[in-house]
C-alpha cells in the first residue's frame, strides 16, 4: 500500500532525478486487452482518481512534484514542446528549433496562440516562463538546468537561448513539465495563476482535494482536449481508488495495488493499462562505507535473491527483469547479451569467501515512499538471502521525510528511478563519480572514462561496445542492486479511449492523457 | 443462504467451546474458586476459553505453526489446500503460520502496551486522588489538555519524532493511552479515598506509596481490569490504524492489524483473506469483553 | 481506527464518571451555580489550549527536517536555504518563534499557512465546515440509535437482544475501522445503493451531501454506538437497585414506565458525557474515515500538515480539536447540572 | 368484634439465591390481618421481616423467589395472577412506605409528581384531583407548608418530613393494606415521634390495614395491634400488643425484651490530668462554624459519651480529636500537652495513642486485606513486632475480641458477620495499646443483643486495659449502659455536661430534657402520653 502520508516525500525527488527525463523510448504494451480503436469524439466529463496531491501543491511551476499537479498542469497549460507517444520530440508553443552549433538555440514560437484570459501568447511571455526557473532567487526545482544559459532574449517572433557549451539534447529539456509557458507582465510571471493556453479551463481547484476544469472553447489544438469537463481527485488510499472506479465514481485511476490487478480485470468493469519504460527500482549500497565498499560483498548480494520472484511479487508480473542496469531494454544501446544474474545462493557464497567472509549480516532500510512495495521486495531478498549466509534486517523506516532522513544517508536503503531516453544521461546523473544524485557514491575510474569518450564517439559500433562496457561496468562492479524494471499500471473505465500508443515518457500517457484520450 | 448456515455454525462452536470452557475451568479451578465458575455465564466461559486458547497459541506459536514465521514458500495467493490450509499472502508466505505467529506478536505487545500504560496511568491517577489538592489539578489539567489532542495524531507525532521500533511503539502508545487510564484511576480512587478505612490508615501515619499498593489499589482492581481488557483490545486497533499510516510494527513480524492492512484492498473483491486477522482481533475482543462483562457484572454485585 | 478510538471508547461503567463534587457545599441559585461553572471551565480551556499549543509546538520542533526544507525539497543549496528559513523566521530560537505565534493568536490572527502562504482561516474554514458536518451526521444516526438500544438493552436485560445487540456492538468496534468502512463500501457501495467517496462541491446541497456522506457517517456510527450503548445500558442497570426503583415497581409501574420515567433522568449524567466524549471523537478522530471515503476533512488536512512541517497550520488544527473536546466537555458537565435537580435546585 | 380478613397468607416460603443455589429465607410463616388492622413484624436482622412484608403484595426482590404458600389478598389470590393483575394492586390497594425516603423518592422527580403517579397511572384520579388531594393528605400528615411542599424535589426536604411525604404518597389511592418497612429507623429521636405520630393517626383515618416492620420493640408497642415476632424465617410467637409485652412467652422474645439489661457498674470520679482535654474548640468547614467554644475532659479508664442528633457536631469534635480537621481556635491537650492540630504533623507516638473505631465496620475494614493484615499492621508499625512476635500479638488479640484465632486470621472482612467486624475494628485499635479510643456510633448498625456483646466487650476491655473511651452516639440507651459522663451536643455546640446519674435524673436543660423524653418506652400508652404531655393533640 502506498505511503498515503507523503506523496508529497514520496515522489518530488523522484521528479528532481528525472526532471531532465524526455524518453524516447517508451513501449506501448497495453496488456491483455484490445482496445476498441475509434476516432476521437468531443464529450464527456472524465474524471481521474489519484494517489497523490496534498493540501499544501502549489501553481508555481518550479515547485511541481507529483503526478497530481503534472497532470492538472497538463490540462491547462501548454510547454515549447512534446514529447510524442512514440517517445520523439513535438512541436508545440514551439513550431521549430534549430541550432547550428549546439549552443545557440532557436525556437520559433507559435502565433495565434491565447491564454484562457484571452490575452496573447507571445515570445516575451516565453522568456519570462523560462527565466522564472533562473537565477539566484529562484527556487525552482529545475534551476540546474539553466545553469549553463546564459542567455535567453526574444528576436521577433523567436526565442533565442544561449548557452555557454554546446548540448545537443538541449530541447529535450524544454519539454520538462516545470516549464510551461504562462502570461507575463513586465518581464515576470506570476507563478499563482491559473491562466495558461492548455486544453482546460480552471473553474475550481482545492489543493489536495480536487479540481475541476472545463474545456478551453478556443484551444488552438484542434484534435485534442475532447472532453466537456476534467475532475482530478486526490484519493490517496488504493482501496478507495479501485472503489471509486468499480463504482463509477472515477474512469481512471494510477497506481493499482498489484494484489488486485487480476482480480479486478476478471470484474471486467475496466481494463488495465500497463506501460512499460525504463523505470526501475533500485537498492543503492553505500560503496564508500564497509562491507559495500567490497565489491565482492555487492556482488554476494546481487546473486542472494530471486529477480523474477519480486517481478512476480511486488509487481504482479507488471514489469521485467533487471540485471542490475539502468539502461532499459528501450534504450538504443541496451545492452541485452549480458549475463544474467539469477538466484544463486552458492555463487553469493562463493563471493562472500572471496571477500574473506562467511556470513554477512546488513540492514536494509525501505520504506513505501521510495516505492510500492519496497518493504515487501526488501523482506523477500531478506527471506531467499539467508540461503546464502547473508542476514538482511529490514528496517521499515517512516514514509514521512524518507527522502530527507534515509535516502542518500543510511549505507543500504531503497529508491527508484524513472529511466532516461539517453544513455549518457542516466550515467551522468547517477552514476558518474561525484554526481549529485550519485546514491551508491560509486566511483569508477575507467566507467568515467569512458564516459567522457563515449559523448564524443561518432562510430556507432564502437559507441556502442562502450555505452555496453559500461552497463557491465555498472552491473557487475557497481554498488546499485537493480532488480526490476516496472511498468506504469492505470486502470481505466471500459468507456475511456485511448490512442493506439501510450506514451512511457512518465504516467498517465506522459500526463496528457486528459488531453489525447476520449470517451468512446 | 451461507450467511444462516455461518451463524448455525458459530453459534453452535459459541456453545460447544462455552460449555467446554466452562466444565474444564471447573475441574481445573482451585477449590474456593470453584463457585466463581460455577456461576459463570456461558459468555464468560466463552471468552476464557478464547483468552486460553489464544495464550496456547502466543506461547506455542513456534512449535505449533507449520511454517516459519517470515518464510517465503512459493506463490503468492495460492489457495487454501494443504500443506497451506489458509493459503499464502502476497508474498507466498503460509497465511496460517502468519496468524499463528501473529497472536504471539500482536497479543504480546498489546500486552505490554498495555500493562505499561496501566502501571502509569493508575500510579499517578491514585496518587493525584489520593494527595488531592494543587497537584491533582494540576496534574489532571495537564492530562486533559494530553487528552483532547486527538489520540492517533499525538501517537502519529511521537512514533515519527521517536522512530518506529517495537519498544517506541509499545512506549508511545503506553504513554498516549495511560491518560485515560489515569482518568479512570483518578475517578474511582476518588471514591475510595474518602471510605473510613483509608482515612483509619492516614491516622495510623502509613505512607504514599503502602496506601497506594496496600490499601486502594485491592480495591480499585475491577473497574481497572475492566478497563484493562478494552485498552487491550484498543491497542490491536491502534496498531492498525498506525500501520494504515505507515508507522506499525515493522516487516517480516507478523501482526493481526498489519496483515489486515496489507490485505485490505482484497475486501473490496469480497475475498475472505483480510477477515481471518480481523476476525482473530475481533474474536479476542468480544471474548475479552465478555469476561470484562461477567467480571463487572460480579464486582457489581447487582443480582440480576 | 483505533488510537483515537481508544482515547474515546472506553466501554466500562466507569469510563465516563468525572469528578462532580466541585460544587457541593456551595448553596445558592443553581442556573448561577452553572455561571460560574461556565467561566470556571471557560478559563480552564484556554489554560488547556495554552498546554496543548505549547505540547504541539514542542513535538513538532521535534520532528526531523523543517518547513524550509520541505518546500525547497532536494535542489536547495545551503544559501536558499538559510535564505528561506530567514524569511520565514525559522532561524529565530523556538521560544521566540512561539512567542512570535502566541502573541499572533492573542491578536486573533491565526497567520498565514507557511506552506502556501495562504490564510490559515481560509484553509481550516471550509475543512471544518465538513468536519462538523460528518461529525453531526454521524451523531445524528448513532446518539438515538445507542440511546435505544442502550435502553431497551436494560429493560430486557439478559434476554437474547440485549445479548445479541451487545456482542454486535462489540464485534463492530472490534474490527479496524478501515475494514468496516471497506466492507459497507462493499456491500452498500458496489451494489449501487450509495456512492464509494463523498465529493464536495460548490453546486453540491445538503441532500446530495447527506446522501454521499451516509457510508462514511454509517462507518462511524458503528464505531462509536457500541460504546455509548453499553454505557446507557451500564448506567441504567446500575441505578435499578437503587430504592426509589423498587419503590416505583411497588407503586405497580410497568418495567417500561420503571425504566423511563425512572431510572433513565437519573442515569443521564454518565449518559450525556459519553455522549460528550463520542461526539468529540466525532470531530478528532476521523482521520481514517477521511482517507477512505475521501472526505475533505480536518483529520486530514492536520496529517498533511504535519507531513510538511506546517507548524502554523498544525497549531490551528490542534486548538480547534482541542477547543471542541473542551466545549464538549463543558456543554456535557452544564447538561449534566440541569438535568440534575439536586445541583439545579439547592436546598 | 372481629373484622374481615384482609390478607392470609399460608405456608409461606420464600428462597434466596447465592450463586446457583437457593437457600430459605422465609420458612412456611402463616399471617392473617384484618381490614384496618396494624400488625407489628418484629426481628433482628435477617429475620425476614422485610421479605415477608414484600410477600404481602405477591412481590419479591431480585435474586429472591416465593417457592411455596399462598398469598391471598381480599380474595385475589397473589402468587397465581397474573403480573399485570398484581401491578395492578400495587400502590392501588396495597402501598409499601420503605424505610429510608431520602432513598426512595426518585431525586429526578418533585414530591408531588411521584405522588400523582400512582392515581393517575392505576386510574383513580385525575392529575388535578390528585394535586389536590395531596395537599390535602400533606395538611393531615401535618407537613409544613403543605400548598407548596410537593413543588420541591427529595433533598430539598428533611428526612422527617420525607417519611411523612412517602406516607401520603403511600395513601394517594386509599389503599387497603400499607406494608411500613422500619420508617423511622433512620430518623434522629426527636424526628422519629413526629412522624410516628402521624403515622398512626393517618391510618386509623383513613382505617387501612397495616403491616409495621421494626426491629425497634418500644416502636412497634406505639403502633400495632398485634405483634408478631420472626427469627431467621421462622414465627417465634405471635400475640396482641399488651399480652405480648406483658408476658412474651418464648425464650427468644424474652431475651428481646431483656436487651437493655447490661449497665456499667459506678465508677469512682475522676481525679489527675485527663487522658485528653478539649479546650474551647471551634472549628469549621469552609467559613462556617460547625464546632463552637467545645470543651470537655477524658479521663483514664472513664467513658465519656458524646450525645446529639445528626449535624449537632458529634464527629467533627472526633475529627479534631484525631487531627482530621484544625480548630480555627482553641486547642487539644494530650495528657495536659497540646497536641498538634493536624494529624500530619504528629509523631507516630502520638497517632499510636488515639485510636478510632468507625460506626460502619464495612468502610472502616479494607474489604481486600485479611484479618491478619488489617489487625497486625498497627502492631508491626507501632511496635516494631515481626515475624512470629507479630503473630503471637495477631492471635492474642483476636482472643481478646472472642474470636477463634485459628479459625478467623486469615479471613476477609466480607467472610464475617457485622458484629464481628466491629469486633475487628476494635481489635485493630488495640493493636496500636492506645490510652484513647474513639467509638464512633460503633453499635448504631448492629442488632440490640450484638450491641450488647460489644458494649460488654468494651467495658471489660476498658478494665483490663485502663483505656479512656470517648463514645460517640445518639441512642440514649447506649448511654445509659455504658457511659460515665454525658456531653450533650446540638448545633455544634455543647449544651450540657455532667455525669451520667445526674444528668439523667435531672437534666438542667430543656434540649436534653426533650432528647431524653422523646426515646421511645416499651410502654403503648407512652406515645399518647408523650404528646400530650408536649400538649400535641394525640
Amino acid at each position: 500500500m502506498t505511503n498515503t502520508m507523503t506523496p508529497r516525500g514520496m515522489t518530488r525527488r523522484g521528479m528532481l532525478k528525472s526532471g531532465m527525463a524526455m524518453t524516447a523510448a517508451g513501449l506501448i504494451l497495453p496488456t491483455g486487452m484490445a482496445m476498441a480503436q475509434s476516432e476521437p469524439k468531443k464529450g464527456g466529463v472524465f474524471r481521474i482518481g489519484l494517489g497523490h496531491g496534498s493540501t499544501t501543491d502549489s501553481y508555481d511551476p518550479g515547485l511541481w512534484d507529483q503526478l497530481y499537479v503534472q497532470t492538472f498542469a497538463a490540462a491547462r497549460v501548454n510547454y515549447l514542446i512534446e514529447i510524442a507517444a512514440d517517445g520523439n520530440l513535438a512541436p508545440e508553443l514551439a513550431e521549430s528549433w534549430d541550432s547550428t552549433d549546439g549552443a545557440t538555440w532557436v525556437f520559433k514560437i507559435r502565433e495565434g496562440v491565447s491564454f484562457h484570459s484571452g490575452k496573447p501568447m507571445t515570445p516575451d511571455d516565453v522568456v519570462a516562463s523560462l527565466n522564472h526557473h533562473r537565477g539566484d532567487a529562484s527556487t525552482s526545482a529545475v534551476k540546474p538546468f539553466f545553469d549553463p544559459v546564459t542567455d535567453i532574449k526574444v528576436d521577433g517572433q523567436n526565442v533565442v537561448v544561449t548557452l555557454n557549451a554546446a548540448n545537443a539534447d538541449f530541447p529535450y529539456l524544454m519539454s520538462d513539465y516545470h516549464l510551461p509557458i504562462l502570461p507575463s507582465a513586465e518581464g515576470k510571471i506570476d507563478p499563482t495563476t491559473t491562466d495558461g493556453t492548455g486544453g482546460y479551463i480552471v473553474e475550481s481547484y482545492e489543493p489536495g482535494v480536487q479540481a475541476t476544469m472545463n474545456r478551453n472553447p478556443n484551444y488552438w489544438k484542434a484534435d485534442r482536449a475532447h472532453f466537456d469537463q476534467i475532475i482530478i481527485l486526490t484519493i490517496l488510499d488504493p482501496a478507495a481508488r479501485l472503489n471509486a472506479l468499480m463504482t463509477g465514481e472515477v474512469d481512471l485511476i494510477d497506481q493499482v495495488d498489484p494484489a488486485a490487478i487480476a482480480l479486478l480485470e476478471s470484474r471486467g468493469v475496466s481494463k488495465i493499462l500497463s506501460v512499460s519504460g525504463n523505470a526501475h527500482y533500485v537498492f543503492p549500497m553505500d560503496a564508500r562505507t564497509a562491507p559495500f565498499n567490497d565489491n565482492n560483498v555487492r556482488l554476494a548480494l546481487k546473486y542472494a535473491f530471486d529477480r523474477q520472484e519480486l517481478v512476480d511479487k511486488i509487481l504482479a508480473g507488471h514489469g521485467s527483469v533487471a540485471n542490475d542496469n539502468p539502461i532499459g531494454p528501450a534504450n538504443r544501446y541496451y545492452f541485452a547479451e549480458m549475463e544474467a544474474k539469477t538466484y544463486d545462493p552458492d555463487k553469493a557464497k562463493f563471493h562472500l569467501k572471496e571477500a574473506g567472509m562467511d556470513t554477512l549480516e546488513v540492514t536494509l532500510s525501505a520504506a513505501n515512499a521510495a516505492f510500492s512495495g519496497a518493504v515487501d521486495a526488501a523482506v523477500l531478498m531478506s527471506e531467499k538471502a539467508a540461503a546464502a549466509g547473508i542476514t538482511i534486517n529490514v528496517d521499515r523506516v517512516p514514509d514521512d521525510g524518507y527522502w530527507d532522513n534515509v535516502w542518500m544517508k543510511k549505507p543500504f536503503c531503497a529508491s527508484y528511478w524513472g529511466g532516461r531516453p539517453v544513455e549518457d544521461q542516466m550515467f551522468t546523473t547517477a552514476y558518474v563519480s561525484g554526481a549529485e544524485w550519485n546514491e551508491s557514491f560509486w566511483s569508477n575510474e575507467s566507467f568515467d572514462k569512458l564516459l567522457v569518450a563515449a559523448r564524443s564517439e561518432l562510430d556507432d559500433t564502437k559507441r556502442r561496445e562502450m555505452y555496453q562496457e559500461m552497463q557491465r561496468l555498472v552491473s557487475f562492479e557497481g554498488s546499485t542492486i537493480i532488480p526490476m524494471y516496472n511498468n506504469y499500471v492505470m486502470a481505466v473505465a471500459n468507456s475511456v479511449s485511448t490512442p493506439e500508443k501510450i506514451s512511457a515518457n512518465w504516467n498517465l500517457d506522459g500526463f496528457r492523457c486528459v488531453e489525447r484520450w476520449w470517451f468512446a | 443462504m451461507t450467511i444462516l448456515l455461518s451463524i448455525f455454525i458459530g453459534l453452535g462452536l459459541f456453545f460447544l467451546v462455552g460449555f467446554a470452557g466452562r466444565t474444564a475451568l471447573h475441574a481445573a479451578a482451585p477449590a474456593h474458586h470453584k463457585p466463581m465458575f460455577r456461576d459463570m455465564p456461558l459468555t464468560a466461559s466463552f471468552g476464557l476459553a478464547v483468552i486460553a486458547i489464544y495464550v496456547v497459541v502466543a506461547i506455542l506459536a513456534p512449535v505449533i505453526a507449520p511454517f516459519g514465521e517470515g518464510q517465503v514458500l512459493g506463490a503468492a495467493y495460492q489457495p487454501w489446500a494443504a500443506p497451506h490450509y489458509l493459503g499464502t499472502d502476497k508474498l507466498g508466505r503460509d497465511m496460517l503460520t502468519r496468524l499463528i505467529y501473529g497472536a504471539r506478536n500482536t497479543v504480546g505487545i498489546a500486552f505490554a502496551t498495555t500493562a505499561l500504560a496501566f502501571v502509569l496511568g493508575s500510579v499517578l491517577g491514585i496518587w493525584a486522588a489520593l494527595v488531592g489538592g494543587r497537584l491533582d489539578q494540576w496534574m489532571s489539567r495537564f492530562v486533559d489538555a494530553l487528552m483532547a489532542i486527538p489520540a492517533l495524531i499525538f501517537s502519529l507525532l511521537l512514533l515519527t519524532i521517536f522512530g518506529t521500533s517495537v519498544l517506541t511503539l509499545i512506549l508511545v502508545i503506553a504513554a498516549v493511552d495511560a491518560t485515560r487510564v489515569y482518568r479512570l484511576a483518578r475517578s474511582v480512587a476518588q471514591g475510595i479515598v474518602v471510605m473510613d478505612y483509608i482515612e483509619a490508615a492516614r491516622l495510623r501515619g502509613e505512607g504514599m506509596w503502602r496506601l497506594i499498593r496496600r490499601e486502594i489499589l485491592p480495591n480499585a482492581m475491577a473497574p481497572l481490569v475492566a478497563e484493562f481488557g478494552l485498552r487491550f483490545c484498543f491497542v490491536f486497533l491502534s496498531i492498525s490504524a498506525l500501520s494504515f499510516l505507515g508507522l506499525g510494527i515493522k516487516p517480516p513480524t507478523a501482526d493481526w492489524g498489519s496483515m489486515v492492512r496489507e490485505n485490505a484492498t482484497l475486501i473490496t473483491f469480497g475475498d475472505i483473506t483480510p477477515l481471518l486477522p480481523a476476525g482473530a482481533i475481533a474474536l479476542l475482543t468480544v471474548a475479552v469483553n465478555f469476561v470484562v462483562d461477567w467480571q463487572l457484572h460480579r464486582a457489581s454485585g447487582l443480582k440480576e | 481506527m483505533a488510537p483515537a478510538g481508544s482515547a474515546c471508547r472506553g466501554l466500562s461503567a466507569n469510563a465516563a464518571q468525572r469528578p462532580q463534587g466541585k460544587n457541593n457545599g456551595k448553596r445558592g441559585d443553581g442556573m448561577n451555580d452553572i455561571w460560574r461553572m461556565i467561566g470556571q471551565r471557560l478559563l480552564l480551556g484556554v489554560l488547556t489550549l495554552f498546554i496543548i499549543s505549547v505540547v504541539i509546538f514542542g513535538a513538532t520542533e521535534l520532528l526531523p527536517g523543517d518547513l524550509a526544507r520541505e518546500l525547497l525539497g532536494q535542489s536547495a543549496t545551503e544559501e536558499t536555504l538559510a535564505a528561506l528559513r530567514e524569511q520565514l523566521g525559522l532561524n529565530d530560537p523556538a521560544p521566540l518563534r512561539y512567542w512570535n505565534w502566541l502573541t499572533g493568536v492573542l491578536q486573533g490572527d491565526f497567520g498565514v499557512s507557511m506552506a502556501t502562504q495562504k490564510p490559515i482561516s481560509e484553509l481550516v474554514g471550509t475543512r471544518l465546515g465538513n468536519t462538523l458536518f460528518l461529525a453531526l451526521y454521524a451523531a445524528a444516526l448513532s446518539v438515538p440509535l445507542s440511546l435505544l438500544l442502550g435502553v431497551l438493552a436494560a429493560l430486557w436485560r439478559n434476554s437474547i437482544f440485549d445479548r445479541a445487540s451487545n456482542a454486535l456492538a462489540l464485534t463492530a468496534i472490534s474490527f479496524p475501522e478501515f475494514f468496516v468502512a471497506y466492507i459497507l463500501v462493499l456491500w452498500l457501495a458496489q451494489t449501487g445503493i450509495f456512492p464509494s467517496m463523498v465529493r464536495i462541491t460548490s453546486a453540491t446541497t445538503t441532500g446530495d451531501l447527506l446522501y454521499s456522506a451516509f457510508l462514511p457517517a454509517l462507518t462511524l456510527t458503528l464505531v462509536v454506538t457500541a460504546h455509548m450503548m453499553r454505557m446507557t445500558r451500564a448506567a441504567i442497570i446500575n441505578l435499578l437497585a437503587s430504592p426509589y426503583i423498587e419503590m416505583a415497581r411497588l407503586k405497580g409501574m410497568s418495567p417500561m414506565r420503571v425504566v423511563l420515567r425512572h431510572a433513565v433522568p437519573n442515569a443521564l449524567a454518565p449518559i450525556i458525557n459519553v455522549v460528550a466524549l463520542n461526539l468529540a471523537y466525532l470531530i478528532t478522530g476521523v482521520v481514517v474515515v477521511e482517507v477512505v471515503f475521501v472526505y475533505p476533512g480536518l483529520g486530514q488536512l492536520m496529517i498533511d500538515a504535519v507531513t510538511n512541517r506546517d507548524i502554523a497550520v498544525v497549531q490551528a488544527i490542534a486548538l480547534i480539536f482541542a477547543a471542541a473536546y473542551v466545549l464538549l466537555n463543558l456543554l456535557a458537565d452544564v447538561l449534566s447540572t440541569i438535568t440534575n435537580p439536586r445541583l439545579m435546585h439547592r436546598k | 368484634m372481629e373484622k374481615p380478613v384482609l390478607l392470609t397468607i399460608k405456608g409461606m416460603q420464600i428462597e434466596g439465591r447465592s450463586g446457583d443455589a437457593w437457600h430459605p429465607i422465609i420458612k412456611g410463616v402463616d399471617l392473617t390481618l384484618h381490614k384496618g388492622e396494624v400488625l407489628g413484624l418484629i426481628g433482628e436482622s435477617g429475620a425476614g421481616k422485610s421479605t415477608l412484608g414484600l410477600a404481602a403484595m405477591g412481590f419479591a426482590r431480585d435474586g429472591c423467589r416465593i417457592s411455596g404458600g399462598t398469598i391471598d389478598f381480599d380474595g385475589i389470590d397473589l402468587r397465581t395472577a397474573p403480573e399485570a393483575a398484581r401491578r395492578g394492586l400495587r400502590g392501588k390497594r396495597i402501598a409499601y412506605v420503605a424505610q429510608s425516603a431520602a432513598a426512595s423518592f426518585n431525586p429526578a422527580h418533585k414530591l408531588i409528581d411521584q405522588y400523582c403517579e400512582g392515581p393517575v397511572v392505576h386510574g383513580v384520579m385525575s392529575r388535578e384531583k390528585a394535586e389536590a388531594d395531596a395537599v390535602e393528605l400533606y395538611r393531615r400528615m401535618r407537613l409544613p407548608n403543605p400548598e407548596e411542599i410537593g413543588f420541591r424535589y427529595p433533598h430539598q426536604v428533611s428526612g422527617g418530613q420525607l417519611q411523612r411525604a412517602m406516607t401520603a404518597m403511600a395513601m394517594a389511592c386509599r389503599p387497603d393494606l400499607i406494608i411500613f418497612d422500619e420508617p423511622t429507623t433512620a430518623l434522629d429521636v426527636t424526628t422519629q415521634i413526629e412522624v410516628l405520630a402521624a403515622i398512626r393517626d393517618i391510618v386509623r383515618q383513613f382505617g387501612t390495614a397495616a403491616i409495621y416492620i421494626t426491629h425497634d420493640l418500644a416502636v412497634v408497642a406505639q403502633m400495632a395491634d398485634r405483634i408478631k415476632v420472626l427469627l431467621r424465617g421462622d414465627e417465634v410467637e405471635e400475640a396482641d400488643t399488651r399480652s405480648m409485652l406483658a408476658a412474651p412467652r418464648e425464650d427468644y422474645t424474652k431475651s428481646l425484651w431483656a436487651v437493655r439489661s447490661f449497665a456499667r457498674t459506678e465508677q469512682p470520679p475522676a481525679t489527675g490530668t485527663p487522658v485528653v482535654s478539649v479546650r474551647n474548640v471551634t472549628a469549621a468547614y469552609g467559613t462556617v462554624d460547625v464546632l463552637k467554644n467545645v470543651s470537655f475532659d477524658i479521663h483514664a479508664r472513664r467513658t465519656v459519651a458524646v450525645v446529639g442528633e445528626s449535624g449537632s457536631g458529634k464527629s467533627t469534635t472526633a475529627r479534631v480529636i484525631t487531627g482530621l480537621l484544625s480548630p480555627r481556635k482553641g486547642e487539644v491537650l494530650f495528657n495536659g500537652k497540646p497536641l498538634p492540630p493536624s494529624f500530619k504533623a504528629r509523631s507516630r507516638e502520638e497517632l499510636r495513642q488515639c485510636q478510632m473505631i468507625y460506626q460502619m465496620a464495612d468502610t472502616a475494614l479494607n474489604p481486600k486485606l485479611r484479618l491478619r493484615e488489617l489487625i497486625g499492621r498497627p502492631a508491626e508499625m507501632y511496635l516494631g513486632l515481626k515475624g512470629k512476635a507479630l503473630e503471637t500479638r495477631i492471635r492474642d488479640l483476636l482472643a481478646l475480641i472472642e474470636l477463634e484465632p485459628d479459625k478467623y486470621i486469615d479471613r476477609l472482612p466480607g467472610e464475617l458477620s457485622g458484629g464481628q467486624k466491629q469486633r475487628i475494628g476494635i481489635a485493630r485499635a488495640l493493636a496500636a495499646e492506645p490510652q484513647l479510643i474513639i467509638c464512633d456510633e460503633v453499635t448504631s448498625a448492629l442488632d440490640q443483643i450484638v450491641q450488647e456483646g460489644i458494649l460488654k466487650l468494651l467495658d471489660r476491655l476498658q478494665g483490663e486495659l485502663n483505656l479512656a473511651y470517648m463514645f460517640i452516639t445518639h441512642d440514649l440507651a447506649t448511654v445509659k449502659s455504658i457511659a460515665d459522663e454525658v456531653v450533650v451536643m446540638q448545633h455544634g455546640a455543647v449544651v450540657e455536661r455532667g455525669p451520667k446519674a445526674e444528668l439523667f435524673a435531672d437534666p438542667k436543660e430543656d434540649y436534653t430534657n426533650l432528647l431524653l423524653s422523646s426515646v421511645p418506652e416499651m410502654d403503648p400508652d407512652w406515645l399518647n402520653r408523650l404528646l400530650a404531655e408536649r400538649g400535641e393533640l394525640a
